[in-house]
């Protein structure tokens, strides 16, 4: 029975050694040799110190193709037209399935047909080597973005290839992304992935982690969001990681959301060990985009509007292209520029919002009392917590796909567009704070002239792809 | 007696929204919801549907690959032993320009209704309480899925 | 010596036999007859009434092209595609400048070559024939937008064709459009222009009214673009005018732009006589647009977002070939949905921002204390008094080309990206204004650490084209 | 003594911005400025000239016919006496790909120095205090325009 304890030396060099046996690549990771690459690094490719001195939020997009020539020319492109000032590596599909057979078979196709046969980049495949070509040709810091429920030996190879920032975690890449991966297994092998790089950070390359904080992107109450982030924030700290960005994702009522990423800050800085410095990451809208260009610019310039106002460190910019997939190059610099434009123009106007702090009271007590339940929960671990918080359904995660979380709590927007619980389910949350949200939920109601039901719930998943922020009956009201 | 349909993601596909509104949509209606969530294969679908006596079968999809997910279908639940109306509806192709053209394929498949991705859950309780309780006329059909 | 009165009805009808002359279109004018066909069309093209029932901001972009068939197609394509709700008729150079045969010139070249030698619409020479099968045409109110000192046959044309909602001014299509117009001749010919709609207001047919806010579009402070819109207002009023709506051009600013366009309300409905309908109109940024389509999707959004907390009547939204002149009518249909996007998500969130109160009661001081100048040099004559106090400096337009306006007031942004008076030169300002304008520069002056002066103007003028709303040193702060 | 220049937009051009902080930066640094305005002919820049006894003549453009409005403006200037030096700024060509092919252009036309449109005042300033002061050689003109 896993618990949120820190792996010894002799297991974390026990299990490195079983996981870079799955593929030849991982043969060529030599630790001592991987903390000399990356003292060699200049301060501007140091991921962790980037983003934590900044002064205002640093801008990054999404992005990854099979072939490593292509994409140092794709990140080359969106650093210089898009003005991006933290890159991404995107990984694909196999790779995330440990398929690094099949990913292996993409790659190679790619190289000789030269088109895109995977949707990412296999890091794997390309190796230590590989990796470090990226990293030695691009000027900017690199994150890997994945999805990968047993990230392991990616973590071991892109650390030792120079990378100094990863994404996810184990409720964060499990719950949105897979079906049969349980809580306990994920926990497991993302507690080696913390453990390696807190290794790192021993050592002085302090590796950025980033959980994923969208979650399953859609309609996600904060409290929800942010008691996750928080947990995965702990289990990296208990590891030894110390540079830890906490991830939300755009509702799209600035209200809720500035008071979401200050209420991020706020927990997290008082959840997590003081020793670990905490940042946050906002990201623009990852729900549904409306299938036009032009209508997708105003969306994510409601996410740069909001990114002015609340300041996190740093924003995942979408782009124009959304709603068809993965965009070109040029539109991917299209969002970053849009999402600039719209916070330099912003950020020096003091645009103090009424209701903010109320909003983040309320976002905090649901926090704490999803954080007081998992504690219970697991006697006080955080890891027993979590699984049997889970299991229980007194933590749950709206539309969530795996078989570990119930996916039974149900969202809608109330009559202003915030976030609100519309259906419980066994969510643990004090009953009042329940009132608050039937309250404002009754009073869409009565708006709208309808019941509150779950067809709220439909209407506000497709509302801001038909243009709107609210899903209101047909003919308005 | 309340009649249960079984709801369910077909293939590798992940997309959970639309079975999540269609099983709060189906039970609000007052039927016995059994959903299997995303990623069901064909003999998860029959087997439920054998425990629970189903009336209905229900599959979504979204990602694109239906048609191939959909493939032998009828047989197994035919295997099974299952006699259960079958609706299926999503993103069923990937280029959704002649709706008409995909509606055929799935029925031809053996699918009794097909649906696009912009039907409201209504349009498919409305439906199946019909397809359940008297055997509609091919011109009703028609009216009711275009 | 002209003064604010009504022009008496013969001399009305000389005038306009007199001007219907200048042009053999201008014979087809037949007032009863254009009483009748205003009458017969439907609720829906009425712009007035559409304008003042609104129940959210409506959007209007610009558009005119030389041929008749050509406008059709254009603001049908506006109106499907980018789902205008009003649509207007730019008008051409020529006859802004009452070049008749000019412009029939390039009308004839139109419709032989096919290619657009007018930027513009000539409606004179298209007579009312012409501009009716355009109204009839077009399922929407359209409205005539032009800058034309004399506009006193374009009114008579457009009027008896249908349209039933003109742009312009006295000084508002004046100050900033030309150089040697005195400003006593304007307001004559424009007092015909509004006599003539307040003919047809007369007879049930409510021709709306709108004075050119944004002036000259480069960092006009909101006092002195509502004190003119007040006068403009008054001057169309005393001549009939029942539905005027006030102009306001966004200055970047959320806070001061909010405040602003609250005031134009509050201050027109003040002094504008009850029997006035006064609304409001928004323009998108008038300034330098960045040369970059993504960065200025940015700064229509920003309006947008502007629009969804202020509430205008109207917006003029502008598009992202901005910075290249007159855009394509599929970038002019996309920077309406992009801004139509931006309002429909955030106007119904409740955001509400400090000190919005604050700065709209400035506003107030500074606007009255321009009206009181301009009351006081007419001797209670709003005619005399504007035509004086812009002679004497005390009412003064910044950036203006027109000898009629000293010009020698100018703005500069301060610390929050307000626009406050740098110059005052010779306006007529109370001394505690004054102060409060020259601490908030000095705070910026500190801020920088560089002195006020000229070369703030000048980088201010520039900085939104270069990606941010203040002009900082180079180097950032 | 200060010196005066007579500043000015000329032939139709409207453009007013540009020369309102040429005004307001060339009276800073402690010329007397005359400014004509907008939509300034040669024979106004000529008479302004001499009725001011100017020592500079900066002409201004912006809406891309400066060459045509320029053509035998030197000649005005001459015809009216005046010997001032002369420069013009501003988007002097509808295509501003090859500056030094419309600098040549306008060089040719008689002017002493041509800028482009993104000349901050102060170049322009410190350009002017060297041709009023010492007769720069060509090569210290050539940095300063480039």
């Amino acid at each position: 029975m896993i618990r949120d304890e820190r792996i010894p030396s002799d297991e974390l060099r026990r299990i490195d050694e079983e996981i870079r046996s799955n593929w030849p690549t991982g043969a060529d990771v030599d630790f001592e040799e991987a903390i000399e690459y990356h003292e060699s690094l200049p301060d501007r490719k140091r991921f962790a110190d980037v983003l934590e001195s900044a002064d205002k939020p640093l801008l990054q997009p999404r992005a990854g193709v099979p072939r490593l020539d292509d994409q140092i020319e794709l990140l080359e492109y969106l650093h210089r037209e898009g003005q991006a000032d933290l890159l991404p590596t995107t990984i694909d599909s196999y790779t995330r399935d440990n398929e690094y057979g099949k990913a292996q078979e993409g790659l190679d196709k790619a190289r000789e047909t030269g088109e895109d046969t995977l949707n990412g980049f296999p890091a794997v495949n390309h190796g230590v080597d590989g990796c470090r070509e990226l990293i030695d040709a691009i000027d900017a810091p690199i994150e890997v973005r994945h999805g990968t429920p047993d990230a392991r030996l990616l973590a071991a190879i892109t650390f030792a290839g120079g990378f100094q920032s990863f994404e996810g975690g184990p409720i964060s890449y499990n719950i949105p992304y897979t079906k049969r991966h349980g809580l306990e297994e994920t926990i497991e092998k993302w507690q080696f992935v913390d453990r390696l790089a807190g290794a790192y950070t021993e050592r002085g390359v302090r590796i950025n982690r980033e959980p994923f904080g969208p979650l399953t992107g859609t309609l996600v109450p904060p409290s929800i969001a942010i008691a996750i982030m928080i947990v995965e924030g702990q289990l990296a700290a208990t590891q030894g990681v110390r540079s830890i960005t906490l991830g939300y994702g755009q509702v799209g009522n600035v209200v809720q959301d500035v008071a979401a990423l200050n209420a991020l800050q706020k927990l997290g800085d008082e959840y997590l060990p003081d020793e670990v410095v905490v940042t946050t990451v906002f990201h623009e809208w990852m729900g549904g985009f409306p299938p036009d260009e032009a209508r997708a610019n105003g969306v994510i310039s409601l996410g740069g509007m909001t990114a002015a106002i609340a300041k996190p460190d740093k924003v995942i910019t979408k782009s124009p292209q959304e709603f068809q997939g993965v965009p070109t190059k040029e539109a991917n610099a299209s969002g970053l520029r849009t999402t600039r434009q719209v916070i330099d123009m912003a950020i020096e106007q003091e645009i103090d919002i009424d209701g903010i702090a109320e909003e983040q009271d309320l976002i905090e007590r649901e926090t704490r009392c999803l954080m007081d339940t998992i504690f219970e929960h697991g006697d006080g671990d955080v890891v027993r917590g979590t699984i049997e918080a889970f299991d229980s359904g007194a933590l749950d995660v709206p539309f969530a796909p795996s078989d570990s979380a119930r996916g039974a709590v149900l969202p809608a927007r109330d009559d202003d567009g915030r976030v609100r619980i519309f259906e419980w389910a066994d969510l643990a949350m004090d009953e009042d704070i329940k009132e608050i949200h039937k309250a404002r939920l009754s009073r869409r109601a009565d708006t709208e002239g309808r019941e509150q039901s779950f067809r709220m719930v439909a209407d506000d998943v497709d509302a801001i792809s038909d243009g709107k922020l609210i899903g209101r009956p047909q003919g308005d009201v | 007696m309340s009649q249960t349909v079984v709801l369910g993601v077909i293939g590798s596909d992940a997309h959970v929204v639309g079975i999540t509104i269609l099983e709060q949509a189906f039970s609000a209606a007052g039927f016995d919801v059994v959903n299997l969530g995303v990623q069901t294969s064909q003999e998860e679908f029959a087997e439920a549907a054998v425990a629970h006596d189903a009336e209905a079968v229900l599959v979504s999809s979204l990602y694109g690959h239906a048609e191939q997910d959909c493939q032998g279908f009828h047989d197994v639940l035919e295997d099974h032993g299952v006699d259960a109306v079958t609706f299926i509806g999503g993103n069923l192709a990937v280029g959704q320009d002649e709706f008409e053209q995909t509606r055929r394929t799935f029925r031809e498949l053996g699918f009794d209704r097909v649906f696009d991705s912009e039907t409201d859950p209504e349009d498919a309780i409305a439906a199946l309480r019909q397809d359940l309780q008297i055997s509609p006329t091919e011109s009703e059909r028609a009216t009711i899925n275009s």
